[in-house]
């Protein structure tokens, strides 16, 4: 049964368009880095999901078990969590300085001030 | 739990519940909740479309894909098998994520780490290196109108069991689900409850900031300098073989000592940053 | 012996589990905030305390029940004192129990 | 015969989830939606460790006992911030 099989590939799908969906219609600045989160997020689910075996367990050693899950993705995504929330940050205190600056977090006011 | 990412779970159980959430808030307080909202970019249709597209294709592009759980799927094939079949001997820790992580691929978690402190530095520098001799925080003016007497009393309690906690996290890391990623923002964690509830002119006294930039650096040092040591002796960049003879003990001497200079990089470059992001938080002027 | 362990813990986990299930309850009917946090601090605690003792039950002596202990613990401290928090923060912020609104605007 | 009491705990706390869920985006003030964010993060832990022991692998219980602590955290400094957020921005309060 297909739907059964590929149903993690549609949940990451369906999330990562969520986000795509906020970061091109949304104006604000501060919405629009919830949607690249939530990207974000769905990509990590994405990896979490590919490292899955049916029948194992997560990767560490214990007696009585044989096949466990690929540590791997695991690695690469737990840093990009931690990473993620870094840059997250940084976006946010971009955020805040064009707040100062600007007077505005909305996309299209910021347009109208520089062409003005 | 059902992809069996215990550590994953871990990191987004701590990062994802507790601080991310909060630094959106804290950006909402200091930009203003009540933006009024002129005009939405184009119209919200279009950008459905779009969307809607996208996801379709993708979908399409999903049929081939292999299904979720297989054991031949290409990702499981190449290098998964020889870390999960060897890194019990080699390593000699039970947690793989852990030894995969800091030690097959320390030098990836090194980037990693480079990086976070990296984006500690953007935002201090956006922000501002304030040195707090003001002391007239918004937050603390807020915290002295409104004492919160019992939860000063619960957080007084609450917060040296975290810290143990995150220091269990830090050390068990190479027997269950832990490490530096996820202890670091743990202690920091529990360093925010604290700046909630006694003020940041109090919590500044407590975690001195000059220290903690500093400290922030000396965690990258201490996991570059390790690679430094192994490259002396005449190893590869990040060999833990020179630490001693035993190949066991020497994996487990550089994996501890690894997981110390991420877990003090990543509690300190998150303290930083919050506490940067609540000094700004001020009286919106009335216009 | 196991098998009036396994009993109880049965019994723990679905008195748990039906206790949860009313507090939401409470919380999705009830017609404003401060008989909503009523309805969820009062089940979440106890509900809470059933499952987790339910699971001791089946964990036998070892790590795992310390580590059910300290969870319950946490439960057992963090859970009223949000809910108070909760209840404070919403007082202070002028939101009032649903009698008193009309009262108020009649006045 | 236990697992099945494990399994009847599990979807009772799925359904509280989504039913907590609800309230979230339906409450009509923002306490009402902490309220119903802080129901559902006591569930998440309760759903760790039912899941755990379902699994069979109870050695979990660390990522538990995180959210248990991050999600009080959580609240509360949301709670906090929304305060600040009402002082910060007068001219709004009406």
């Amino acid at each position: 049964m297909i739907v059964f099989e590929l149903f993690n590939y549609w949940i990451v799908i369906v999330l990562m368009m969520i986000g795509f969906f906020i970061v091109i219609s949304r104006s604000n600045l501060i919405k629009k880095i919830i949607g690249l989160n939530i990207f974000q997020t769905s990509v990590f689910i994405l990896y979490i999901s590919t490292g899955k075996i049916s029948g194992g367990t997560a990767p560490i050693i214990a007696e009585n078990v044989t096949v466990y899950s690929n540590p791997l993705p695991h690695v690469l995504i737990l840093t990009a969590i931690v990473v993620g929330i870094a840059t997250t940050a940084l976006a946010l205190s971009l955020v805040i300085r064009i707040k100062a600056s600007y007077g505005t977090v909305e996309e299209n006011e910021i347009l109208q001030r520089d062409q003005s | 739990m059902s992809m069996d990412a215990v550590d994953v779970a871990f990191t987004e159980a701590a990062v994802g519940a507790g601080i991310s959430p909060l630094l959106m808030l804290a950006t909402l307080a200091i930009v203003g909740r009540y933006q009024k909202t002129s005009a939405t970019l184009p119209s919200p249709a279009a950008a459905f479309i779009l969307v809607f597209i996208t996801g379709s294709l993708l979908i399409v592009g999903t049929l081939d894909m292999p299904a979720f759980g297989a054991a031949d799927a290409p990702a499981q094939l190449h290098v998964a098998p020889r870390y999960i079949h060897l890194s019990g001997e080699e390593i000699g820790i039970p947690n793989m994520v852990t030894s995969v992580l800091a030690s097959y691929r320390a030098y990836d978690t090194l980037g990693e780490v480079v990086v976070i402190f990296t984006a500690g530095i953007g935002v201090l520098s956006l922000l501002g290196f304030s040195n707090s001799q003001n002391n007239a925080y918004f937050i603390d003016k807020i915290i002295a109108q409104d004492e919160h007497k019992i939860l000063r009393i619960v957080a007084k309690i609450l917060i040296p069991p975290i810290l143990l906690f995150s220091l269990y996290v830090q050390f068990h890391g190479d027997f269950g689900p832990g490490g530096g990623f996820q202890a670091g923002v743990i202690f920091a964690a529990a360093i925010i409850l604290y700046t909630l509830f006694f003020g940041l002119e109090v919590a500044r006294k407590v975690i001195n900031q000059t220290f903690i930039r500093v400290l922030a650096s000396l965690g990258v040092l201490l996991y570059g300098s390790v690679g430094l040591v192994s490259l002396l002796s005449g190893k590869n960049y990040l060999d833990y073989h020179v630490f001693a003879d035993d190949p066991q003990t020497a994996q487990h001497i550089g994996i501890l000592v690894i997981e110390l200079g991420v877990g003090i990089t990543v509690a300190c470059v998150m303290m930083l940053i919050f506490f940067s992001f609540i000094e700004n938080i001020k009286q919106e002027e009335v216009r | 012996m196991s098998l009036v362990v396994d009993i109880l813990s049965a019994i723990c986990l679905l008195t748990g589990s039906f206790l949860i299930l009313s507090g939401v309850i409470g919380v999705i009917r009830f017609p404003d905030f401060y008989t909503r946090i009523h309805a969820a601090g009062i089940t979440e605690t106890l509900a809470a305390s059933l499952i987790l003792i339910g699971l001791m039950l089946i964990a036998g002596w070892g790590l795992v029940l310390f580590k059910l202990i300290l969870i319950l613990l946490f439960i057992l401290f963090t859970s009223p004192t949000a809910s108070h928090a909760l209840g404070k923060a919403a007082w202070k912020s002028g939101l009032k129990p649903h009698g008193l609104v009309n009262k108020h605007d009649e006045d | 015969m236990n697992n099945m009491f494990l399994i009847v705990t599990t979807i009772t706390l799925l359904v509280v989830m989504a039913l907590a869920l609800i309230r979230a985006f339906a409450g009509p003030t923002v306490f009402d939606r902490v309220l119903a964010g802080n129901l559902f993060g006591t569930k998440v832990v309760l759903l760790i460790a039912v899941m755990g022991f379902l699994t069979g692998r109870p050695d979990f219980l660390d990522v538990a006992l995180t959210y248990a602590l991050i999600n009080f955290i959580s609240v509360i400094g949301i709670l906090r911030f929304v305060e600040i957020t009402r002082k910060s921005s007068p001219k709004e309060q009406s």
